[in-house]
């Protein structure tokens, strides 16, 4: 088991469909590839200690001496369960896009096998320029996905999403490099390796907005911020969202939104301590706005996909507001809720694509009266809805009363907003359930009336395992928490001067060394 | 006062001497063939093997230089007006290469191939002859005749073009500015000259901080060879000849000029500003005007590079864009001295920004049929389907332009911003990432054309294997150097250690 | 059998019938899907007599039988439990859910035969049942949430099961909606108890509250207490959220029976209950709760009045008898408001059904105005819909007379009470009397306005067994909680089992001891109201039929405030919901196209248009070219000279 | 303090003459429209700057300086050789040698 | 030193004169002709700096060979009325006006302002006064330029290749401009 392997072996398989002869070839080989990169993401889950903080399964080699970039790679229980969602959302999108995707079927595959291996790098880059490679990599795949594969006004909408990303992570890239120097003047060595980072004392003067850490933390966020998409930088995502092929829309809302939150949680938070505990209260005021904003716009929507994008925008801002509470609550709500939030949106794209791709319309008011029609295709879509809107023995709620708990133990006033936003989620979701599925047949039921609108057995084979994973981390949420308990906790007992170590070398891999750089 | 040269200098500029051989093969073969033009191994194959040596030789000569212990600094040749530092024979070295490549795309592109080939090989391989003695030269006077002999070469390459309207605007405006500048350029060296009685680099050196600080005529010599040089790498405000230039020229021609030109040009200007010119008094001041010059030129390259039409343009802006990022480097040079990282950033940049230029232009070069029809972004549309090796590799080009990682162009631009952060340019950073933001319109618009149009647009000239293959060499080098930059920059930063 | 085995079965019977049902959902066959349904019920049912009858073995003191399945969620200091508990007080909502709940099953069976999705309906009400076991046996108050918000998807679901009807539909919606805003305060209630006690068991959260009262607004107790009322509010249909509950009678009428009648709509009440002693220590909230209960009490069975339909008149005299309860449990009565709470249980789910019982036999008329005379067309459904009917208004010895006057003596005669609380009581106590004679005027006695083309007919046996049974309940159901004062003067002293049965569980209140005379006068006075009402009741409406028109003319403008409810819907579109949809749209279009985009097109627009003006400068002209060489070395060279 | 001694010749006034024919030189590319007129501007430009070195040289007694003057004579010479031939070229092509002809790279 | 002084201010003139003469000139011949008696004038003044050489070569080579080459174009050309002569737009002539004065002013202010302009020390070749230069260039141009000197000699060549094979094109195939 190696990384690397889990990281690199998504591009033999694009590799290799870029080869196939036809389309069928494609389809059939690309979803084999995808289940057994699931499995062989499984056994790593298999083979991880959830006993230890430390980083596992490591892989290290220096990549640039010269300035101390390493080429490092390690899984703790922060990224553990988001190399599973990628890989697990993988199969499903291959599976659910098996009609919707018509022209350039080789193409799509390597895109989306080329994003599955830049998501999983950027997970597990332990190096900053590392993760910042694999950060920035990730938007090309995700360009071509959205421009080539996308609706009509595609190329406006992957330009604008490509361009707005890049901004703010090149502020990202401008912090690492001023964190490398730092690293040069404090340790003696340059570097650009996370641990090291850790490692640095970065002067924080309260108060002053130009002092370095809060510059620091600033560049960093707005990076993150921007990819979230923390309020208000989410001009992008409806753009992006809507234009996107179903299956871009999928992976777009269920990982790489993640990239963002995770980056607040593996560099933002630890790195920056004072900052964060300093100007925290300007993401969780963003955040909350986002949760009701997001909410308040996802409201009034005329189209079902544009909905679903807004409600991102206040799902994401519950991330967010989880991670800023900084305590364990707060944080496994946060990391939880990344997760929830994949499923149950990703789950939601889906279900507006299959619908779509019968109907060729998302508006919300040419459907009404679809339930009698579709009964399967509602069952699903309700069963995502009660996810999506946190209702209890699904995963959504677990995550979001942790973090509503978590943010109120810390910061009080902010959470009496942030239910407000449950409310409204309610609201929303439910007012588009009653307006598509519920009511007189309306007009595209009724030009339906003779041809079955429902989902097939593929589509249903698409959507169990994402709502037997609705229930399964709703009801059974300690069976994921378990793995990052520790992570978290080491996270919350030492954020002020946090420290990773890397687990024993007896565990890991031959070829590796983990020693180097200490 | 020596007296003569050693043979140890002709073997040093044994490059040299190769390529300008070299350039008289084909056309002496023309003349004793009666006026017929030589096949192409006489015209291709000779100029490229001796472009290959000249490479080889350069390699050689570092070779030497760093084997022999009794060398313990850089060596100088002819009493000092060539100096062969590792900068220098690293230049020669790229510039050899792109020769080659040039010469491969000229034979299969419609404005250089036909008619008077043997004399355009011949201006061509003299003109990077000249490249290297403007990369290798050590006496400003020397500088200024190398560039001379390259500028030339190319103004009447560009003239002699097989096509002639545009050729000739192109020619006549570069020809005329470009004059205009090098007189201004002259004018700096002798105001220099005569303040402070030489004109050898490693002399200006010693005296420079003292000299700059009392003698303001010195200083406002050192500001107009300064511009010169501006004027040479397009920096604003004298970049306006490139795009026109760049656009009227047939595209090999126009390859050369952005990259190998280009190349030289920096590395002569990032000799001369290491001089020590920056340490002085007035130092504040010349710092901040070159600042502001990279701030606009990166700015006003990447804006109006966004609402071009024509491919050839759009890369003449960038490249403008790119003499921005460049001078940051060069600044951070210039105020930290020689040997600091913004020396080393800016020599990896100009080797990631030629491979990459040349591979773009390369792939314009492929889509061009005849002399008459420019080549518009839309006429990439629907090279994905029909060309799809090509339109990966533009692909990667434009990429690696933008700077998006993990290609060549997103390390050369980690060390340029590396070098100006590590020296407290913030600022020039920030406005360096402002810039490539705003490239990322222009360069993703190909993409857009190629992959996300179905119509067909121009096709692709056949018979154009030469061509086909050096850009898809060009864009596995973008992609593996990208990979593995690590070994190349230290090879630059032992290079630059070198440089006074 | 095992405690934990018992637990399973009675959860996971209804759980079980769910699935299977809920797999089969396009079935139409009924009967399957009723047997299934209702054995599911039965089985729950006999669990639930075990449990309660081995608590009866328990030791009084300490009587609760725990079973923990699995640690649910837990995060850093946070850690929640899935684990059930039966007390005293589960035990009796056990008993109505599990008991109610099978009669309702075996009503609904002959009620839904004619629908097209009987099994999705089955599978929907044993997913209630589920859920409602759930809310009462949970052992802390995340499991008791989990059921919170899955009796109220049960009930969203029910109440727009004919959601082709887009009224009905929205109704749901409304409900679901309305709960949420409930169940937010709800969850930062669980926060205030979390943060204040590191606990959200409830065991532990009765022990750790302290003793004294804390009076100021400050504490977190007396916040978490406010919050959770908040939430009882959600789910009870206490102002002023209750108008979700009306609309809930779009359902079909045994799910108005089972859920808005009988068990979900008390579970604010239950929760109270369950929480009293921390309850106890905020006194302020309790009086809060105390008046909004009674304001809900009066200002419903005011609204109740003048409804013409039959279960909007039942969904009316709901909500009010949920305020009774909420005075109660506000004034310190926890034993009274449960046993109102059981007593209520039976005569409301016997009406409802009895009024389904009804609807079934007039072919789907609701409206009271088109009924009459039903006495002798529907025999059985008659004669039990008036036990109900003497229950709910209080008629002794019937089942509501008991657990009524307890919660008013307590309302008056508490230490948390005061005398207007039993006033407004007493008031509501006769307009209820009033208007549930007055249905029972309109609907059973007087004259038949019954359409021609319509012919009532009794219904089948499974509907009306329940209503037999129901009947008999709602007249014997009070004696258990017979007060002491009444009891006392009755043959064979009966003992009052109730109080006996919770003394252990709920907090003590102080009470006048020695005031018999004055419970004897209080007693008198709210009966002869409520008398009064009924026999003015019956006056208007079968011996001078036209006076009612007559008072609504003469008082046209109040009988037209009370007759649009006070139009509270109409606030709340008109000045809420409207307004925010209108000001959301208005953030879409001005905040986040307008503003938010276009500063981002304006951005790139900037970006072009300097990108043209560099496009002006770059004229073609050589010599300007020149010029701009020339100037720029001028101004470069007189910048480096400084 | 602007002093100028307008007796003693020395290196001063000799460095103010080419900076005057200099800029002449300058103004005659910048303002004539004939390309071979500019070109003669450039050959002015270039005369300027050797008189500097040449003064220079007298001056500090450098000889190096005398050298410059020749290599930028014989270039000045090249560059008027290769301008007049472009300039021939043009003229045979669109018989004119106006700059006005060439605005059509723009933009 | 009035001789001196008088001899350098009427060259001053001449040189002054007919550069401005070039500048100013409609008539493109008439331009050339002054160019080629300012020529004559720089000649004179490197004559007068002691370098006989240098004002040898200069009219021999400048006022001679170069000025014969511009008149010949010239003549092939037959320009004789020029049409726009001069730029035109205000604006930008007082801007070139402006930017070429600021340039020279520049150079004029600091070449006044420092006093002392002469090098005291300088490791290279130094002419001996009043000895003629032309040995010791000779000398320069043979060693230590000698790279430079067989650079140009290549330039030389190029530019003749060049321009020959420039004056080969034959004039195009697009009919209209």
């Amino acid at each position: 088991m190696s990384l690397s392997v889990l990281i690199f072996l998504p591009l033999v398989y694009a590799l290799i469909v870029w080869m196939m002869p036809n389309d069928r070839a494609v389809r059939y080989s690309s979803l084999g590839f995808s289940i057994f990169h699931l499995g062989y993401t499984l056994a790593f889950l298999g083979g991880f200690d959830s006993a230890t903080a430390s980083l596992q399964f490591v892989e290290r080699v220096m990549w640039v001496k010269g300035a101390g970039i390493e080429y490092f790679l390690g899984m703790d229980g922060i990224s553990l369960w988001l190399i599973v969602l990628s890989n697990f959302l993988v199969p499903l999108i291959v599976l659910g896009s098996w009609t919707s995707i018509e022209k350039k079927v080789g193409g799509f595959h390597v895109s989306l096998f080329l994003l599955q291996s830049t998501m999983l790098g950027t997970f597990l880059a332990m190096d900053a320029i590392l993760f910042y490679t694999f950060f920035e990599a990730s938007l090309i795949p995700m360009y071509f996905m959205v421009g080539i594969w996308g609706g009509e006004n595609r190329i406006y909408a992957s330009m604008k999403f490509f361009i707005y990303t890049m901004f703010g992570s090149l502020f990202m890239l401008l912090s690492i490099i001023a964190l490398m120097f730092m690293t040069e003047d404090q340790l003696g060595a340059m570097s650009s390796n996370l641990l090291q980072f850790y490692k640095l004392q970065i002067p924080f003067v309260a108060g002053e907005f130009l002092s370095t850490q809060t510059l620091l933390f600033f560049g960093f966020a707005i990076a993150f911020a921007i990819k979230v998409p923390l309020f208000p930088f989410h001009t992008w995502l409806p753009d992006a969202h809507v234009q996107a092929p179903t299956p871009g829309s999928v992976i777009l809302a269920g990982v790489m939104l993640k990239m963002g939150t995770y980056g607040f949680m593996r560099i933002s938070l630890p790195l920056f301590p004072e900052a964060t505990q300093y100007w925290g209260w300007v993401f969780l005021v963003l955040a909350v706005i986002g949760i009701i904003y997001g909410a308040l716009v996802a409201m009034v929507q005329p189209d079902m996909k544009k909905l679903v994008a807004y409600s991102s925008v206040s799902h994401m801002g519950f991330v967010v507001m989880g991670l800023f509470a900084m305590n364990a609550e707060g944080l496994t709500g946060g990391l939880y809720q990344m997760l929830n939030h994949g499923v149950s949106t990703g789950a939601l794209f889906l279900l507006v694509g299959m619908i779509y791709e019968r109907t060729h319309s998302r508006k919300i008011e040419d459907y009404g009266g679809l339930a009698p029609a579709a009964p399967i295709f509602t069952i699903f879509f309700i069963i995502v809805t009660m996810s999506s809107i946190a209702v209890p023995m699904t995963n959504g709620f677990v995550g979001e009363f942790l973090i509503m708990l978590g943010t109120f133990l810390a910061y009080k006033p902010f959470v009496i907003f942030a239910v407000l936003g449950v409310v409204l989620a309610a609201t929303y979701m439910l007012w588009m359930v009653k307006r598509v599925f519920f009511g007189p047949a309306g007009k595209i039921v009724t030009e339906w009336k003779d041809k079955n609108l429902d989902i097939n057995p593929r589509e249903i084979a698409v959507l169990t395992p994402l709502t037997i994973l609705i229930f399964w981390m709703g009801i059974f949420p300690n069976h994921f928490l378990d793995f990052s308990k520790t992570s978290i906790d080491h996270l919350v007992k030492n954020k002020s001067q946090y420290f990773l170590t890397i687990e024993d070398a007896g565990k890991a891999p031959k070829g590796t060394y983990s020693q180097i750089g200490n | 006062m020596k007296t003569s040269f050693d043979l140890i200098d002709l073997f040093y500029i044994s490059p040299i001497i190769v390529l300008f051989l070299v350039s008289l093969v084909p056309i002496l073969s023309k003349v004793l063939n009666g006026n017929k033009e030589p096949s192409s191994f006489f015209s291709v194959f000779i100029p490229v093997c001796g472009g290959l040596a000249a490479a080889v030789l350069s390699v050689g000569a570092s070779l030497y230089i760093m084997g022999d212990p009794n060398i313990k600094s850089s060596p100088l040749a002819f009493s000092g007006a060539l100096i062969m530092d590792g900068i220098a024979l690293w230049t020669s070295f790229l510039v050899s290469i792109i020769l080659c490549v040039i010469i491969l795309i000229s034979k299969e592109n419609p404005y250089t191939k036909g008619k008077q080939f043997s004399e355009y090989i011949f201006l061509l391989v003299n003109s990077a002859v000249g490249m290297m003695i403007v990369a290798w030269s050590n006496d400003l006077i020397v500088t200024f005749i190398g560039i001379e002999v390259m500028s030339l070469c190319l103004y009447i390459l560009i003239a002699l073009s097989n096509e002639t309207r545009h050729s000739k605007e192109a020619s006549i405006k570069y020809f005329i500015l470009g004059s205009f500048a090098s007189a201004i350029f002259l004018y700096g060296i002798a105001l220099m000259y005569g303040t402070i009685g030489t004109t050898y680099i490693h002399e200006i050196v010693q005296g420079a901080r003292e000299i700059i600080s009392i003698n303001r005529v010195f200083l406002i010599g050192t500001g107009m060879v300064a511009l010169g040089f501006a004027f040479k790498v397009s920096l604003f405000p004298f970049f306006n000849w490139t795009p026109d230039v760049y656009q009227g020229s047939g595209t090999p021609l126009t390859t050369f000029m952005a990259t190998g030109v280009k190349v030289v040009s920096f590395v002569a200007f990032l000799r001369f500003m290491t001089t020590d010119i920056l340490g002085g008094v007035h130092s504040e001041a010349f710092i901040t005007t070159l600042q502001w010059m990279a701030v606009l030129t990166i700015i006003v390259g990447n804006v109006a590079a966004i609402l071009q039409d024509d491919l050839k343009r759009i890369l003449a802006y960038s490249s403008v864009a790119h003499s921005g990022y460049l001078l940051i480097g060069v600044i951070v040079a210039g105020a930290d001295g020689g040997q600091s990282i913004g020396a080393s950033g800016v020599v990896f940049y100009l080797f990631a920004y030629a491979i990459m230029t040349l591979g773009a232009f390369a792939v314009v070069s492929v889509l061009e049929k005849d002399t008459d029809t420019p080549i518009k972004v839309d006429d990439l549309k629907g090279m994905s389907s029909r060309h799809p090796l090509l339109a990966l590799a533009m692909c990667v080009f434009m990429l690696s332009l933008a700077g998006i990682p993990p290609t060549l162009g997103f390390f050369g631009k980690f060390y340029l911003f590396s070098a100006a952060i590590a020296e407290g340019f913030f600022w020039l950073a920030v406005w360096g990432v402002v810039g490539s933001v705003i490239s990322v319109y222009y360069y993703l618009r190909p993409l857009v054309v190629m992959y996300m149009s179905d119509e067909a647009g121009a096709g692709i000239v056949d018979r154009t294997p030469a061509t086909r293959f050096a850009i898809v060499i060009m864009a596995l080098l973008v992609i593996l150097i990208g990979l593995a930059s690590e070994p190349f920059y230290m090879q630059m930063q032992a290079s630059v250690l070198s440089l006074y | 059998m095992s405690n934990e085995l018992l637990f399973a079965i009675l959860l996971q019977a209804p759980l079980v019938g769910f699935v299977i049902n809920g797999v089969r959902f396009q079935s139409k066959d009924y009967k399957f899907a009723g047997i299934l349904a209702c054995s599911a019920m039965a089985i729950s049912f006999a669990c639930s007599v075990i449990l309660s009858s081995r608590l009866l073995s328990m030791d009084p003191a300490n009587r609760h039988i725990t079973s923990t399945l699995f640690d649910w969620i837990s995060a850093g200091s946070f850690n929640a439990e899935v684990g059930f508990t039966v007390d005293a007080i589960s035990a009796i909502m056990i008993l109505v859910i599990t008991g109610v709940g099978f009669l309702i099953h075996l009503f609904s069976v002959g009620y839904i035969s004619h629908d097209e999705r009987p099994s999705k309906y089955f599978a929907y009400l044993n997913f209630f049942v589920f859920n409602m076991l759930l809310l009462v046996l949970g052992d802390n108050l995340l499991v008791m949430f989990v059921g919170w918000e899955g009796v109220g998807l049960c009930s969203y679901l029910l109440i727009g099961f004919w959601f082709t009807d887009r009224e009905k539909a929205a109704a749901g919606m409304k409900a679901f909606i309305t709960n949420r805003i409930g169940d937010a305060g709800f969850l930062l209630g669980i926060f205030f108890l979390f943060m204040e006690f590191g606990t959200v068991n409830f065991q532990d959260l009765n022990a750790l509250a302290p003793a004294a009262s804390l009076l100021s607004w400050g504490e977190p107790l007396v916040l978490a207490c406010l919050f959770l009322f908040i939430g009882a509010c959600g789910k009870s249909a206490q102002i002023p959220l209750y108008v979700w509950l009306p609309d809930a009678m779009a359902g079909p009428t045994p799910v108005s029976a089972l859920i808005h009648a009988a068990t979900m709509v008390t579970a604010g009440v239950y929760m109270i209950v369950r929480l009293n002693s921390v309850f106890m220590a905020a006194p302020d909230v309790m009086m809060i709760i105390a008046c909004v209960g009674a304001a809900t009490a009066l200002i419903a069975a005011s609204i109740g009045v003048c409804q013409n339909d039959i279960k909007k008149v039942l969904a009316y005299s709901t909500v009010s008898q949920l305020g009774y309860m909420f005075l109660g449990v506000g004034v310190g009565a926890f034993m009274p408001a449960m046993f109102h709470l059981m007593t209520h249980a039976f005569f409301k789910a016997l009406m409802f059904l009895g009024s389904g019982s009804v609807i079934h036999a007039m072919h789907e008329e609701q409206d009271i105005r088109k009924m009459g005379g039903l006495k002798k067309a529907l025999p059985i459904t008659s004669f039990t819909f008036t036990l109900g009917w003497l229950a709910i208004i209080g008629i002794p010895p019937f089942a509501g007379f008991f657990s009524k006057d307890e919660i008013l003596w307590y309302s008056f005669a508490s230490d948390r009470g005061a005398p207007f609380l039993w006033v407004i009581g007493v008031i509501a106590a006769g307009l209820t009397a009033f208007y549930m004679t007055r249905l029972m005027a309109l609907t059973f006695w007087g004259k038949s306005r019954v359409p021609a083309d319509v012919h009532p007919h009794e219904s089948p046996a499974t509907m009306t067994i329940p209503l037999i049974v129901l009947g008999v309940l709602s007249v014997v159901g009070g004696w258990i909680g017979i007060p002491h004062v009444i009891g006392a003067v009755l043959p064979g002293h009966p003992p009052n089992l109730l109080e006996g049965w919770l003394h252990y569980s709920v907090a003590k209140i102080t009470l006048p001891q020695d005031a018999h005379v004055m419970e004897w006068i209080l007693m008198g006075v709210s009966l002869s109201v409520a008398g009064l009402s009924a026999i003015f009741a019956y006056d208007s409406y079968v011996r001078n039929p036209d006076r009612p028109e007559r008072l609504a003319k003469r008082y046209s403008r109040l009988h037209n405030l009370v007759y649009n409810k006070y139009f509270v819907d109409e606030i709340y579109f008109g000045r809420i919901i409207n307004p925010l949809i209108e000001a959301s749209k208005g953030l879409w279009v001005y905040i986040d196209v307008n503003f938010i985009d276009k500063a981002t097109y304006q951005a790139s627009g900037f970006v072009k248009s300097l990108g043209s003006s560099v496009r002006t400068l770059q004229n073609g002209n050589l010599q300007t070219y020149a010029l701009y060489i020339a100037l720029g070395a001028a101004i470069a060279l007189s910048f480096i000279m400084g | 303090m602007l002093t100028v001694d307008f007796v003693n010749i020395g290196l001063n006034h000799y460095l103010i003459l080419s900076a005057i024919v200099f800029v002449i030189g300058m103004l005659t590319v910048l303002l004539r429209r004939n390309l071979i007129v500019m070109l003669m501007g450039i050959e002015l430009m270039l005369n300027a700057v050797n008189i500097t070195f040449v003064a220079f040289s007298h001056y500090n007694q450098l000889v190096n300086g005398q050298v410059m003057v020749f290599f930028v004579m014989t270039i000045a010479a090249a560059e008027a050789g290769v301008g007049l031939a472009i300039c021939v070229s043009i003229f045979k092509r669109f018989k004119e040698v106006n700059i006005s002809l060439f605005e059509n790279l723009r933009g | 030193m009035a001789g001196d002084s008088i001899l350098f201010y009427a060259l001053s003139f001449l040189i002054i004169y007919f550069a401005l003469g070039v500048l100013m000139n409609p008539n493109p011949i008439k331009a050339a002709f002054n160019l080629v008696l300012a020529m004559v004038g720089v000649a004179g003044v490197f004559f007068h700096l002691q370098s006989g050489f240098l004002g040898g070569v200069q009219l021999a080579v400048y006022a001679g060979a170069v000025m014969v080459l511009f008149v010949m174009v010239l003549m092939i050309f037959d320009l004789k009325k020029e049409r726009d002569a001069f730029s035109q737009g205000f604006l930008g002539n007082i801007g070139k006006l402006l930017a070429a004065g600021i340039v020279v002013s520049l150079v004029i202010n600091n070449v006044i302002l420092s006093s002392d302009l002469q090098l005291a020390t300088s490791n290279a070749a130094k002419a001996e006064s009043g000895r003629d230069t032309t040995k010791i260039l000779a000398d320069l141009i043979f060693t230590e330029y000698v790279f430079a000197f067989e650079v140009l000699g290549i330039l030389l060549l190029l530019v003749a290749i060049g321009a020959v094979s420039i004056s080969r094109i034959k004039g195009g195939t697009h009919a209209d401009s």
